[in-house]
């Protein structure tokens, strides 16, 4: 079980990093999704992972998984979605300025672009 | 007068002529002869100790743990070299009055000039190496403001600049340089440090002190290699070219060797490298002035030779040559200020300062020539004026010289030295001011007012009364001297006289001035020559070598930084993989703690499932929609996942999370290209693949490895498990964690939420009302838009759901401190309800309908979590602390009352108008012009109208 | 009484759905749980009415209770038959068909209604509507008479959801 | 009793497998497509099908903690469905 | 023969008609060729599988001494989303041209999904 | 119970939602209310440093549960300085704000601006990693909208990369928080100082991998080299209060490495050694050569100034890295330093700017004002430079003296002073061209009057340059401070034993438990 949670993360991880190093926002940002996901798995296991222990506490019951990742992976869920949120509505904004998505600066637009346009 | 108002008198009172400026050119010119005559007199009050040979000292503790304090110190050699910046300070001030034009602001440049003298004081009276560095700095800085001062003129600005470089360069060196004697020393107070000259010496860090040092002192007082730029100097006004290329900042760094003479000198080492340098310069300065044209830049060669001897003199390091060394300078002080001051006086009367447009002056500028011929005299070295006796005693000290073995190399060149001298000396009495007189200057010439021809005036008397009665400055150069030697070396029973009989020295002298003689007659043909022969142009030198280093520092900077953040993202993972590879090999690695645990089909099934779509989305990424479609399956199969392994609650949210991302990312792709165009080549994506590859391994390894070990110590969430109920009153241990334990976290979390919400729309605000508002009204859909923009069914479905969605949420909401659930993913199922309705109804619709605005919302929930934080002050707990109670209102069974559960009011407001700001943030931007809003949820209503026949003719 | 009935509770088979549905959610039946359901049952109409300006005039529950079971029923039967052609019919052999319901049906609901039980009765999916809404377009999987497929929506639930609605 | 339980297992068993293979076949056919209506119709039939594992896995743990997860995913599981689908018809899900 | 054991077989029956259900409903995605008759088999086959694993799960629960019928809340929300689902789907199909076009309305002018204003036509 | 020690956090944090609340329409109300939170701020933090200066060690237990249960703040030296430099960095930054209408030209300036600051307060206050994640992330995307605060297309591009960056940061912040608590099993500092001594010497790794990637985190967020890649087009392209405020923002990097590098892995702790002076010093070197090439190299002003702070965050980190006391101390002083040179900067740029058609580094006509902006040009640019006489130099002269005993000194200094001169060739260019050739050139006939800066702005940049004059004059004193900091930071007990031994709610049960 957890080679395969390891894996999971591995291959999350890397697709992730290869979206990330596209050239178009949107993309990037579905990389940067994935990442999150590796990530908040990843922080998850660092409890004890076991399968049929939810952390809510019964009278019959002993064993327990490990609460507090996932109250951590919780808040990292929520922040990173914020920060989706942020950044597809920051790259939506320059593209409409723009009409490019590129994520890395053009040669063309360096020229003459408009310095600290307010 | 207390050192410390000598040094911060120029200071203080350079804040007064800007402040004058109004008043008038005399009032600045007045105030600041003012606050140097009051210095100047408080430096005379310390005659008398001096001349009793005591050393003033005034102390102020600065940054006692770095040995840096504000120590000064007044010896002989500190108070002749104050007395050479203030009296020729008084004098140069005197003249600029008179000098600037009308254009010139003159409040700006006494500003300068008294900030510069403040700093030219701090570093003789400094007993801080420190200190005196900072002063040191302090020159370079305010010189640079000096010589750029006509920033209109690019001479001046390229001639400021190149100053600035080459002694801030020796600054800095010199900084090394000191620190190290520091640390030898153990102090950074040169009392203390001249009294340690063996252990110096003796240290094997002695040599780079000593070279950092003199990279200092060479910089700054223009010695070969580093001669080029004070010549680019003179762009400066004159005034400022008289203060600081004759008395001042180039005397600084021959200041700093006969300070720290009695410690660094007496070595092969010092010896070889400054007694060389100064030879080389003294020759090279006079034959590169005997060619020049300009007045000025044949005065600022002639000071880098004259330099150059003072520096060769102090190389020697005998007692006698330092002796001759303190006399020099003040010599060079007089004849050279004098000379500048001078050739400021042509240039003011004739509009030109090149010599080949001069000649016949004498008649027409009489007084100035006597100045001019008097000064010039002393410096060619003929008797009977000052000049003339300094360099008698600095051959006298070359004859005994030997350096590399060689007995007559030294005083050959000091000869060939001299021998130059006297020629361009000679060609600046004759060609200036003998000869016919002209009719083309560019100016009628003739002699000054009396306030400009007057200081270089005062200044000859001291070049012919030293010159004829040397006696009369004897007992100051031998208490001057007497500073500069320390405990290192006797003073020499040698007087100053004019005549010492028919010594090597006078011979070689002699050979000089003849020699220099026959150079001005054989002038025309050795220009011709000099001119033939190709020399290095010191100011293209620099500018190319500055302008390499800029392309140099483009290349290597501006590419790596072009914008290209993939490039960035590719060097920081490979960085980060490095790292942790580096410090993984670096380790030990512990053996597995259990057995892996046997993996369910279930398991097995998801892992695929995952794998999969994750894989997909890499190899169909370019598909958009698809990618996104992808995504919500590798969402789906996590929150299975977070099932599977016990977390309902992370299900949930990651669930919910993933419906309302994909709202948005849809949302954003409306407005964004569908596909993804191949642009990167194979070799990149190999790359990329390569990187990734790593990035993965890295994380699977430390996943794996984690994960099949405890930690080192009981974890502390059993204190959580132990006490959710009993302290929190929750079952649901994450939930208490969350609302409880670490309800600190969550009060951040949903701040981050807000701020996110509040920048969305923010940002659609900021959009919408800049130049892509047009472009947003009129943008066509990129695909054809199917009919029906509010389908019956799905309306109907929405409207029916609302209030079990609401009822849902409460549910979730309440059950969540002892179930899966809580705040949290209510706001979330709220906000879904909600989006629904808008997805149904249509935007107008449903906003009109939605009286609640959205701010408030965020408002009203960071607040009510905050006062619920708050209210536990006033039972005198800290912030968040939670109480609970459990309460029995009959029918209902008994149930909980807790501060959490407020807390977690506060995170479902905030989370549903975050969302739900968001949201609409995003959708305001697809409002289009023709976009009707509508009356009805639904586009498609039977019930409001009859059925038309298709076939009858009467339409609608 | 009744004004004052209807002032408290101005949709009481929407508070009683929901009560319902919060003792199922609370999957416990106890005497508070059943005033709290009917007090959310009350509030929550209360803050959501907006979002149905023009709710259907009448309503017969009973019949729709009948309804119900008569479509349970038939999704029951129907869908071993929709497994039976799944997996025996082979692809080329399917006779898929468009057929089109003309509506007697006219409030949002009872159409809405309709449609879902078209869909949820195997081999026919509700596809679309008339761009005036007096027309269902029906997808049939499989089907060598597709008026009699049309007939069997029109007698067996349209009717019937007529008189509910009636 | 005994039998019975071993007959749960295989039941479950049973259960889990073809969940599993009605996951993998949905895969197979988001993505093969062709159309976008069939790559959202294999989601949306994942995510019922993520349901139903929700709840055998409640019924294999022997627990109700599962209830509120199967419950959202039931209620608004469809939601993502709807906007893909709108996405495909209109472009912009909110108008 | 308790009833606890009679229900035990009960989870197992349900359990298999609904997995086999299910099972279907993914074989019809997969097997046919049109997008149209895709639609069906999930949409509906995998609703009465996954209810049937509900009802699984509310026999177990009475089975395990924890009686629970919210798992019918459940049910409620997959049958009524599911013709929604559906519903989109179809229109998307007949949106994209992935199917025969369906035959005019007789009463009115178009079907929903192809009713577009000139204006937005040629989008 | 004192409740001071929590308010820097909670007080932006209620003032904010109240802006946006209330006030969201006024923009005058908003400057009220958020001008007289930051006094309250300084205030506060002034109060806190003069009640830690003794060496106390406050400890604030949120929620009533003891450390490491729950999540603690404290409040030591090191801590109460760095708010109370935030603060009053904060207050000179919202006169220029506020003077220059910059707060106005997008929404929800203030309310951003004062969750900016609980994002800052709060990283420095906190006494356990993940809420300081959380304090990271609120910093963050509060400095993202300031960053794009107005729109504009060249503004929003940087901040798509600057977002992008910082997400791959937190993914990493994550990762090494994943990494700590599944080898320690806790989260709180002071607790995690404690548990990292009981590593045996044969598992190593997995402590050592956290170690590195959480140092790795903290250096995204210090711009060091590799690493910086974010920091030039954001500084540069943010509105120029904003840009000054990111001025602390780096230094909250550079306060987490020397918070954890100095309590939880110590210098002295064998299982990590090895990772801060093999990685870190070699990279603070390339930093503060890199920052100060690119001085030369820029070709804008903005970008000048941007790589400036990169170089000064290089000499910071050098600094750090020698992990001696006296490193610390004068890393401390010099941070001090370079806050206030680098806010002054960015101001200067945003005077600079608004009289001309770009920032690019070639002349063009002097605009209103220009001789007073040139003066402040001067002295800030001196001071980043580390010239003399002000606290640029001093802080210089204090890294070269604590890196005296260093292996790497002659790498060292030959560094920072070949850097020094090359950045004083970079400004005195730059500042050549902006100021001293614009006077050759005529000021064209078809240009807008500009009118010239509002007084205010000047009070705010010459309140800055008034620092550090200050900082210089008491460069005895300060330095004292941070030496006495670096004390209390390397001598960790007090601190661990207060956090960890102070008993909160049910902590009578924690014996049994454990
Ligand atoms: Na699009
Ligand atoms: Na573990």
């Amino acid at each position: 079980m957890e080679f395969l949670i390891a894996s999971a993360i591995g291959v999350m991880t890397a697709a992730g990093i290869y979206l990330v190093l596209r050239l178009r926002t949107f993309p990037v940002i579905l990389g940067i999704s994935l990442l999150t996901y590796a990530v908040n798995v990843f922080l998850f296991t660092s409890g004890r992972v076991v399968a049929g222990a939810p952390p809510v506490l019964r009278d019959d019951v002993t064993t327990y998984t490990d609460p507090l990742p996932q109250a951590l992976v919780l808040t990292a869920i929520v922040i990173s979605f914020g920060m989706t949120a942020v950044v597809v509505m920051i790259g939506l904004g320059a593209f409409l300025g723009s009409d490019d998505d590129h994520v890395d600066d053009q040669p063309d637009t360096l020229e003459n672009e408009p310095e600290g346009k307010v | 007068m207390s050192l410390f108002f000598i040094v911060a008198l120029p200071f203080f009172g350079a804040l007064l002529p800007g402040l004058m400026n109004p008043a008038g050119r005399s009032a600045c010119a007045g105030v600041t002869f003012t606050v140097t005559l009051a210095a100047f007199v408080g430096l005379l009050t310390n005659l008398p100790a001096i001349i009793a040979g005591d050393i003033v000292t005034a102390r102020v503790d600065w940054m006692p743990a770095l040995g840096l304090n504000f120590t000064l110190m007044l010896d002989s050699l500190g108070f002749f070299f104050a007395l050479l910046i203030l009296g020729i300070g008084l004098l140069i001030i005197a003249y600029a009055r008179q000098y600037l034009s009308r254009n010139d602001n003159m409040g700006e440049f006494f500003t300068y000039l008294l900030l510069f003298q403040g700093a030219m004081v701090g570093i003789v009276l400094s007993d801080n190496i420190l200190l005196l560095l900072i002063f040191w700095e302090l020159t370079s800085l305010s010189s640079f403001l000096l010589i750029g001062y006509w920033k209109h003129l690019p001479e001046g600005r390229q001639g400021a600049r190149m100053a600035l470089t080459v002694t801030g360069m020796g600054g800095l060196a010199m900084i090394g340089g000191m620190l190290i004697l520091g640390q030898i020393v153990g102090s950074y107070d040169l009392s203390v440090i001249l009294q340690n000259r063996e252990l110096i010496q003796a240290d094997p860090l002695y040599l780079p002190a000593l070279i950092l040092i003199l990279l200092g002192c060479f910089t700054k007082s223009a010695q070969f290699p580093f001669h080029f730029w004070l010549p680019h100097a003179m762009a400066a006004p004159t005034p400022v070219s008289a203060y600081l290329h004759s008395a001042t900042m180039v005397k600084a760094g021959i200041f700093l060797m006969a300070r720290m003479w009695p410690v660094l000198s007496g070595t092969t080492e010092w010896f070889v490298i400054v007694t060389t340098a100064g030879l080389i310069t003294m020759v090279l300065g006079a034959v590169i002035a005997l060619f020049k044209h300009d007045l000025k830049a044949l005065l600022a060669f002639s000071t880098v030779s004259h330099l150059g001897l003072i520096t060769m003199l102090l190389g020697t390091g005998t007692a006698f040559g330092a002796m001759a060394a303190v006399f020099h300078i003040l010599n060079h002080a007089t004849f050279k200020a004098a000379l500048f001051m001078s050739a400021g006086i042509v240039d003011h009367e004739a509009h030109t300062r090149d010599i080949r447009r001069l000649g016949g002056l004498r008649r027409l500028m009489p007084v100035t020539f006597m100045i001019v011929m008097l000064a010039a005299l002393s410096m060619a070295g003929i008797p009977l004026l000052n000049g003339f006796l300094s360099k008698e005693m600095m051959l006298e000290e070359a004859h005994h010289t030997v350096l590399f073995g060689s007995h007559w190399l030294v005083p050959v060149l000091a000869t060939v030295g001299s021998l130059f001298s006297a020629a361009y000396c000679f060609r600046l009495i004759s060609h200036v001011f003998f000869g016919p007189v002209r009719d083309d200057y560019p100016a009628k010439p003739h002699d000054p007012p009396a306030g400009m021809w007057l200081p270089p005036a005062l200044l000859i008397i001291p070049v012919v009364v030293i010159g004829v009665a040397p006696f009369v400055a004897e007992p100051f150069v031998k208490l001057v001297t007497a500073s500069v030697l320390g405990n290192a070396a006797e003073m020499p029973s040698a007087h100053l006289k004019i005549w010492h009989g028919l010594v090597p020295a006078l011979y070689m002298s002699i050979i000089a001035v003849l020699g220099g003689l026959a150079m001005l007659f054989v002038f025309r043909p050795a220009l011709r020559l000099w001119d033939a022969v190709p020399r290095p142009e010191a100011k293209v030198i620099f500018e190319a070598i500055i302008t390499m280093a800029v392309k140099l520092s483009q290349v290597l900077v501006l590419p790596l930084h072009n914008g290209a953040f993939t490039r960035y993202a590719a060097i920081g993972t490979v960085t980060i993989v490095v790292a942790g590879y580096y410090a993984w090999t670096t380790g030990t690695v512990g053996a597995p703690m259990h057995d892996m645990q046997t993996a369910d089909p279930v398991l097995i099934s998801g892992w695929g499932m995952l794998v999969a779509a994750t894989i997909g989305m890499v190899f169909l990424h370019r598909n958009r929609f698809l990618s996104l479609i992808l995504m919500g399956i590798v969402g789906l199969m996590v929150s299975i996942g977070f099932v599977f392994l016990s977390a309902p609650d992370l299900a949930m949210t990651q669930f919910t999370v993933e419906v309302v991302t994909i709202i948005l990312l849809l949302l954003a792709l409306n407005f964004l290209p569908n596909n993804t165009p191949i642009e990167s080549t194979v070799l990149r994506r190999m790359r990329d693949v390569a990187v990734a590859v790593a990035g993965g391994l890295a994380s699977f390894a430390l996943a794996y490895y984690y994960m099949l070990r405890d930690p080192v110590a009981t974890s502390i969430s059993e204190f959580h498990l132990a006490n959710s109920y009993k302290g929190g009153g929750g079952t649901n241990v994450v939930n208490v964690i969350l609302v409880d334990f670490r309800g600190f976290d969550t009060f951040g979390e949903i701040i981050v939420l807000s701020i996110a919400a509040l920048l969305i729309y923010a940002l659609t605000e900021a959009l919408l009302s800049g130049p892509v508002r047009t472009r947003l009204l009129n943008r066509k859909p990129d695909q054809p838009q199917a009919g029906g923009v509010h389908p019956m069914m799905m309306v109907v479905l929405t409207r029916g759901m609302m209030p079990v969605v609401m009822m849902v949420g409460f549910y979730i909401f309440l059950s969540g401190h002892n179930e899966p659930g809580g705040g949290f993913i209510a706001g979330l199922i709220v906000s879904i309800g909600v989006v629904m309705q808008y997805m149904a109804s249509g935007f107008s619709w449903t906003s009109a309908r939605l009286k609640y605005p959205y701010h408030g919302v965020i408002g009203a929930g960071v607040l009510v979590a905050g006062f619920t934080g708050i209210g536990s002050w006033f039972v005198d707990k800290p912030f968040l602390t939670s109480d609970f109670t459990y309460v029995r209102i009959p029918p209902f069974q008994e149930f909980e009352l807790a501060t959490a559960a407020l807390f977690d009011v506060g995170v479902f407001l905030s989370v549903v108008g975050a969302v739900m700001l968001s949201l609409e943030s995003f959708s305001r931007l697809a409002r289009r012009k023709d976009a009707v809003d509508s009356e009805h949820p639904m586009d498609i209503d039977p019930s409001r109208s009859d059925p038309v026949p298709r076939t009858a003719g009467e339409g609608v | 009484m009744t004004r004052a009935f209807y002032w408290l509770i101005p949709h009481p088979l929407l508070t009683l759905i929901l009560a319902i549905v919060w003792m199922f959610l609370q999957n416990e039946l106890s005497a508070g749980m059943i005033v709290f359901g009917f007090i959310l049952g009350i509030i929550i109409p209360w803050g959501t009415s907006v979002w149905w300006p023009d709710t259907p005039k009448s309503f017969r529950l009973r019949k729709m209770i009948r309804y119900s079971f008569v479509v349970i029923w038939d999704i029951i039967v129907a869908n071993i038959e929709v497994a039976w052609i799944v997996l025996t019919v082979p692809t080329s052999k399917l006779k898929p068909a468009w057929i089109i319901v003309p509506l007697r049906l006219k409030e949002p609901e009872a159409i809405t209604l309709l449609a879902g039980t078209i869909t949820l009765t195997p081999g026919t999916v509700s596809a679309d509507l008339s761009d005036q809404g007096h027309s269902l377009l029906v997808h049939v999987l499989h089907t060598h008479d597709a008026d009699a497929v049309r007939e069997d929506i029109i007698t067996r639930y349209e009717a019937r959801l007529l008189e509910i609605f009636s | 009793m005994i039998l019975a339980t071993q007959f749960l297992n295989v039941a479950l068993a049973i259960t889990f497998l073809a969940l599993a293979l009605g996951q993998v076949m949905s895969m197979v056919r988001l993505v093969l497509g062709p159309t976008s209506g069939d790559r959202v119709l294999a989601l949306d039939t994942m995510v019922i099908n993520a349901l139903g594992l929700v709840i055998v896995l409640g019924i294999h743990q022997g627990v109700q903690i599962y209830f509120e997860v199967a419950l959202l995913i039931a209620m608004l599981g469809f939601v993502s469905t709807v906007a893909m689908a709108r996405f495909i018809l209109r472009g912009d899900i909110i108008e | 023969m308790t009833p606890q054991i009679i229900g035990t077989y009960f989870v197992c029956l349900f359990l298999i008609i609904g997995s086999g259900f299910v099972l279907v409903g993914a074989i019809g995605l997969l097997k046919f060729n049109d997008p149209m008759t895709r639609l069906h088999a999930p949409t509906k086959v995998g609703t009465v599988g996954i209810g049937m694993l509900l009802l699984a799960s509310v026999v177990h629960s009475f089975d395990i001494g924890e009686p629970s019928t919210h798992e019918l809340l459940i049910m409620a929300f997959l049958f009524v989303t599911a013709p929604i689902s559906a519903n989109f789907i179809g229109k998307v199909n007949i949106h994209r041209r992935a199917c025969d076009t369906p035959p005019d309305p007789p009463l009115d002018d178009t079907w929903s999904t192809l009713s577009v204003p000139e204006s937005d036509r040629d989008g | 119970m004192t409740h001071w020690l929590i308010a820097p956090v909670v007080l932006p944090a209620m003032l904010a939602p109240f802006i946006v609340l209330a006030a969201r329409y006024h923009i005058g109300i908003q400057r009220v209310f958020s001008m007289t939170g930051v006094l309250m701020l300084v205030a506060i933090s002034a109060g806190l440093a003069w009640a830690t200066a003794d060496g106390t060690i406050m400890l604030y237990q949120l929620g009533d549960w003891a450390a490491p249960f729950g999540i603690v703040v404290v409040g030591d030296r090191l801590s109460t300085m760095m708010i109370l430099l935030t603060t009053v960095l904060a207050l000179f930054v919202l006169i220029y704000a506020i003077s220059s209408g910059w707060d106005d030209r997008g929404r929800h300036f203030h309310a951003l601006f004062q969750f900016q600051l609980m994002g800052i307060l709060g990283a420095f206050l906190t006494g356990d990693l993940f809420n300081l994640f959380v304090f990271f992330e609120v910093l963050l995307i509060a400095s993202y909208g300031l960053m794009i605060h107005a729109g504009g297309t060249v503004r929003l591009r940087a901040g798509v990369q600057y977002v992008l960056f910082n997400l791959i940061g937190s993914t990493l912040f994550l990762f090494a928080l994943g990494a700590l608590y599944a080898e320690t099993g806790t989260l709180n500092m002071a607790d995690l100082a404690n548990r990292v001594t009981l590593i045996s010497a044969d598992e190593t790794v997995g402590i050592r991998v956290a170690a590195v990637l959480l140092l790795l985190v903290f250096a995204i967020k210090a711009a060091l080299v590799p690493l910086h890649f974010w920091l030039p087009s954001s500084y540069a392209e943010a509105p120029a209060p904003v840009a000054a405020l990111f001025a602390i923002m780096t230094k909250v990097g550079a306060y987490a490495i020397i918070r954890v590098y100095t309590l939880i892995f110590p210098p002295d702790l064998a299982i990590t050694a090895g990772l801060h002076d093999t990685w870190l010093l070699p990279a603070a070197l390339v930093s503060l050569a890199v920052g100060m090439v690119g001085v030369l190299a820029a070709k804008r002003f903005d970008r000048l100034v941007a790589f400036s702070i990169i170089g000064s965050m290089g000499m910071v980190l050098l600094s750090i890295a020698l992990l001696s006391p006296e490193g610390i101390a004068a890393a401390l002083y010099y941070i001090v330093h370079s806050t206030f040179a680098g806010a002054a900067l960015f101001l200067i740029v945003d005077l600079v700017r608004s009289g001309r058609a770009n920032l690019a580094l070639t002349a063009q006509a002097p605009v209103a004002g220009a001789t007073l902006t040139a003066s402040l040009f001067f002295v800030a640019a001196i001071a980043m430079a580390g010239l003399p006489p002000l606290s640029g130099f001093l802080g210089k002269l204090l890294v070269l003296d604590a890196a005296f005993d260093s292996d790497l000194m002659v790498w060292i200094w030959a560094v920072v002073l070949g850097s020094s001169l090359i950045s004083v060739v970079g400004f005195a260019r730059a500042g050549s061209v902006l100021f001293w050739k614009a006077q050759s050139v005529a000021p064209s006939a078809d240009a807008d009057p500009v009118t010239p800066p509002a007084t205010m702005s000047y009070v705010a940049i010459g309140g800055l340059v008034t620092l550090l004059a200050l900082h210089t004059i008491f460069a005895g004193h300060m330095h004292g401070y941070t030496t006495a900091t670096a004390a209390q930071l390397f001598s960790p007990e007090p601190y661990i034993t207060t956090v960890v031994d102070t008993p909160g709610k049910l902590s009578d049960g924690k014996t049994e438990d454990h």
